[in-house]
């Protein structure tokens, strides 16, 4: 059955997030039709139960599906909405139809101003799902005043609240303790480093074995070969790394293997853009070659939501502070498939 | 193009021999300084691995008729892993249990199997392995031992290097050229069961730069073998050495090399009370990378218990693991250097020393980094 | 063998210059966002070259009867690395500086000299460097553009590609194929000089990823030049072009590309109080790498001083330096995220997010990585 | 004039100092011989006035010599004991005779006890110029209890004196307040690292070119090209390093560049160890090629006296507490030729 979604995802999101259309919307035109598309096949509501006309999946289930996203590089929070739908509902919140970004941390409540910085999907996000200090609400973008954050081409914008919006819904701290919107945030974004990963490693591979130089392709050079062979390796392990930040057995992630998934899969992200680019040459850089579609993204993944040696940290607070645990019994029982 | 690693869990019958196995260890092992368990799989200790036997611990994944274990890939990781971790002295068995077993089951005839299958094991019959040659290296088409075929067996003639505690062990699998010349490269080869004991075989022990006698030369000077020490098909030796690579190259070895180091410097940085933002940074990132390999590492068990053949993908593991296995000694050198004020135990300090010096070699055993990486670029259809 | 590169200290004439261009830079830069003054050298704007010029500092290595300051390599050093840290917008003169004067001093006519030199000093003449092509790529011997000797001049035809400011430039010097066919490699290629204001070319501005237009095509459809366009000797083209990119390869352009993001993330933790330990190491790591690098292309100008021709010293320090000038974003982007909790102002992010894009161009720029480890590997004498 | 100096100690180490006399000291064999024939030298009172029967040299005329020494792994702390002289001398203490070892960092008195622990060449020092945390003292070695270190074939100890020793000789605080010990260690490993690097360069050089496999010699692949080059870089590198160091007008150290110059040369150590190893496959391991009497130090030294990181630290809050300071200007003012 996952495969199922899976392929479906797959198939809409090939359709409907072409590079053309990435590049119509990064050029600011309408995120809407590919909205109503994507709110149509129904997989937003996936993570919840199917008395609410849900698909009762539970996060591994849907794990193909960010996955999908990243490599289609969709101009739209998809994992994001989700997984924000899903904790709405089970903060006793029906979730508002539109896209929803998840600003986990970082963002700043004072003096009446509330400022989120640098949202990868700021510039297409009807609201935002917002962690204030503990003190968390929905926040709608159409009462903020935004300001692009990423550069030509980025759907990232820092917003910012005047005064604490009127039609925010505020949620009471006592139903969203349990998860908390920095893991939610960590899972989804390392999913889509996994995906985007993968794209940009193919679109490599292909190059390399088109383009020619000194007579023959350049991959098969064997330092080309050997830099492709570290962004695979990199990207495999970035896959496995998301695919246990989605491991659970409902629809949250779990906080460690949430922080493990952010942590190795920004490691990575920058370094697959980086060896991406210095295979592809100079041709890589242009606007035209639609390379940086995907190792954009992946660079503002990567420091988004909190960047690798963050996470690192909040698992290695962990390990130390418990005296008796041995390295491999703490990866048994906190970052294994057993874990979750 | 190379399969997907899928996220895969340990079985609990499995996962269930982990607290016997543990609780083994902390007896047998807890009183062995750090610096020697971190020789882990080159320590030697034939009385360890005949209580491993005893418990029915080796040969878990070679059929009971053969006084194996009957059990999968999932509980040799298991066991694997907890040997490992612990720096327990596996290296009597180790080869016999992981390749050489499975070669024989695989490979062998019938007498083979019973033959020497039941030793292994027991822990009665150690194996090692004889690949390398002085000018070899990891041109491995290029050996120049020959097998000639003679009325009843075999003559064995030349030199093997390399080889892990060959003056310990019974026998060796070697790989031989049985037929044509060293030009035909890849042609010609075959494997063959060499009992170490027999008139014309001389062992030299190498002396390596930690002090200890890991690694042997090994010369055969007209070793007359049987008919029966050849080992699956004359001439089919390129083929079965690969597959007993690649499954070299799928475990936990490839994983835990460090570990011990790791663990005495958490046990150090707690009992110092060093938990500054360097020292957490570290810990978390060096414990979530392990983590991540470990799962790619039991998704290739997974492959193997489905009968799957992961070479490519067990070569992206291996290099990946190395990769962690020595930057473990270096991360964690650093960590203690440039804390110049806290003393560091002796024993911590002799563990890092001699990880430090035998790190490079991790990157050697199963294939350099530049063989996996040509293997991993052509599994991606590089051409 | 490469040659040892010595500590070497600026002449206290030429270490003069540097407060002086600080108080100009100062005004004239001051005010530049940083995310502008990032891009630096590909920062085009002619009025800032004229207030160069109009003080003395272009050619400051030409001779004075040229138009030149008939300094030294010691002086370009001192401006050329306060202009870079400062992100002063010197694209337009930059190529005719550094590379096309120098080029044309050595190989020119006394008529080309007399005609292109004084001008190029006075910023009143913009050059470019036709070299890369759409098959050429890292590999130059296999251009196909192709100058024909025609009465009274030569016939051009083909494109050019990656041409950085061709749309602003008054000239490019082109390698070209004037005898011999793309089988013969680095046999009879040449350079020219062409007048971009000629009938039959066209330029197309390229758009990189960072929304800027600094590379181009250039199109040459039968363009005419006179006699005088060839430069140096006909078929010397390819030792030309090595000089000229030993030369590009030696200068300070090759470790401050990051300079304005490194200075604006230093005043950003000094106004937050960002002083905790991960921060202090970082900027003690990378300020002491700079320094180091610095030292050694200050030896390398010492090479220049007094005549030598450091090419493979030249490639070693240039691959060092694009290390670092890559290094910077990815560190300074690393610190910055994982310190969720503190607003990054949005300059600060601009640059960042520019450099973090463009970086992987910095190892394109005169020689990929493999290229120069190539010189460097054969410079050690490896065979 | 340096010239000559640095070719007449170059000389001299390559007779003294050959691997097999190493291996002999190495193996526990009195470096009685060898200390007297630098010592008759002269070179080991360099930087003393010449009105001392020194050659009052500065420290970057002596700079050649610390190479050489690195170079030929010379298995006695001849550079420390220049340095150790010089301070002596400057502190109104008359050197002693015998090897003297520089302990800067992380030496502990406590209850009467003294440890010095890990010191390099504490197996063949007669006395330890020791910094007990603002108290200095030089200790003699005879009257420690000795504990080796660093695995077989290392010369470091970790060296315990149970009281405070007899024959040991204070020096006032006053004295010595003008650079520190820390400094004078930092320096001198600098230089040695970077004169080892370059004999653990040109070993790995001659194998490529020597070892053959799939018909050709190891350094014609483009991944050994590749490693060997960036070993020469960090080779090249560190040199500059350590002579930034040892840059000076007089016999001593500037704190901030021994810090850049440790901070850097220990950084490349490490590194060009793993990949001489990486070139060299089995045969660099074992205990007959010897490889390891150059590559064992590089990790000792990189980790002595403060490794990379604790230096850079040294240097980062340095910048970070000037206000007003741009990077240029510190690297101008603090950390170049000019600056010493």
């Amino acid at each position: 059955m996952d495969t199922l979604y899976a392929d479906s995802v797959e198939r809409l999101f090939s359709q409907i997030s072409t590079p053309a259309s990435i590049r119509a919307i990064e050029s600011g035109q309408s995120t809407d039709a590919m909205w109503k598309e994507i709110e149509q096949s129904g997989f937003l509501d996936a993570l919840l139960p199917e008395s609410l006309e849900g698909a009762g999946l539970n996060l591994a289930q849907v794990f193909p599906m960010f996955l999908s996203a990243g490599r289609y590089a969709v101009p739209v929070p998809f994992a994001q909405t989700m997984l924000a739908r899903a904790w709405l509902f089970a903060a006793g919140v029906t979730p508002p139809k539109g896209p929803i970004s998840i600003a986990g941390l970082g963002v700043r409540a004072d003096k009446g101003t509330v400022d989120a910085d640098a949202l990868p999907f700021g510039r297409v996000s009807a609201w935002v799902l917002a962690d204030m200090g503990g003190d968390i609400a929905l926040l709608p973008t159409a009462e903020a005043s935004s300001l692009f954050s990423g550069g030509p081409g980025s759907l990232s914008a820092s917003l910012q609240w005047i005064t604490r919006p009127g039609a925010g819904i505020a949620i009471a701290a006592s139903k969203s303790a349990r998860v908390g919107l920095d893991q939610l945030a960590a899972a989804s974004y390392a999913a889509l480093i996994a995906g985007a990963a993968e794209r940009v490693l193919a679109m490599t591979l292909d190059y390399a074995n088109q383009r020619k130089q000194f007579g023959k392709p350049i991959g098969k050079f064997q330092a080309i070969q050997n830099q492709i062979s570290v962004m695979a390796e990199r990207t495999w392990a970035s896959r496995m790394a998301a695919e246990l930040a989605c491991r659970s057995a409902d629809w949250s992630p779990r906080f460690l293997m949430a922080a493990l998934g952010k942590a190795r899969c920004s490691e990575a992200a920058g370094l697959i853009a980086d060896m991406a680019h210095a295979v592809h040459g100079a041709i890589g850089v242009t606007d035209e070659y639609g390379l940086h579609l995907y190792t954009r993204r992946l660079r503002e993944w990567r420091l988004c939501a909190g960047a690798e040696s963050y996470w690192a940290s909040r698992i290695g607070a962990q390990l130390l502070s418990q005296p008796e645990t041995t390295a491999l019994a703490f990866i048994c029982e906190e970052l294994s498939a057993q874990a979750a | 193009m190379i399969d997907t690693l899928a996220l895969t869990e340990i079985p609990a019958a499995d996962e269930a021999l982990r607290s016997e196995i543990r609780a083994f260890l902390s007896l047998a092992t807890g009183n062995m300084a750090p610096d020697v368990r971190a020789r882990s799989w080159m320590g030697f200790d034939p009385g360890f691995s005949r209580q491993l036997a005893a418990r029915g611990w080796l040969g878990l994944t070679l059929p009971v008729e053969y006084g194996g274990a009957g059990r999968g890939p999932f509980s040799r990781f298991v066991m694997s892993e907890e040997l490992l971790c612990a720096g327990a002295p596996v290296s009597a068995h180790w080869i016999a249990d992981r390749q050489s077993g499975p070669l024989i089951l695989k490979y062998g005839t019938e007498a083979q199997k019973q033959y020497y299958l039941p030793r292994i094991c027991k822990a009665e019959a150690f194996f090692c392995i004889g690949m390398s040659e002085p000018n070899s290296g990891s041109d491995l088409a290029s050996i120049r031992c020959r097998a000639t075929a003679v009325p009843g067996g075999w003559l064995l003639n030349g030199s093997k290097i390399w080889t892990t505690n060959a003056q310990h062990s019974h026998y060796m699998i070697a790989l031989m050229r049985t037929s044509g010349e060293a030009a035909d490269r890849y042609k010609g080869l075959s494997q063959i069961i060499v009992d170490l004991s027999l008139p014309g075989v001389t062992i030299r022990p190498i002396m390596d730069m930690a002090g200890d006698e890991h690694f042997c030369e090994v010369f055969f000077d007209n070793v007359l073998c049987t008919d029966d020490a050849l080992i699956g098909k004359e001439g089919n030796g390129w083929p079965q050495v690969n597959a007993e690579l690649a499954f070299e190259r799928s475990g936990p070895e490839r994983l835990y090399s460090s570990m011990v180091l790791l663990e005495s410097w958490l046990q150090h940085c707690r009992l110092t009370g060093t938990n500054d933002a360097r020292t957490i940074e570290t810990v978390g990132k060096v414990v979530s990378w392990l983590a991540v390999l470990r799962a790619m590492s039991i998704s290739l068990a997974g492959k193997l218990a489905r009968g799957e053949s992961p070479a490519i993908e067990a070569s992206l593991v291996k290099d990946l693991g190395t990769e962690i296995e020595q930057a473990i000694p270096q991360i964690i050198g650093e960590m203690l250097g440039s804390c110049p004020r806290t003393p560091v135990p002796a024993h911590l300090r002799r563990t890092l020393v001699y990880l430090e010096q035998m790190a490079p070699s991790f990157s050697l055993r199963g294939g350099t980094r530049e063989i996996l990486r040509g293997i991993i670029a052509r599994g991606l259809g590089l051409r």
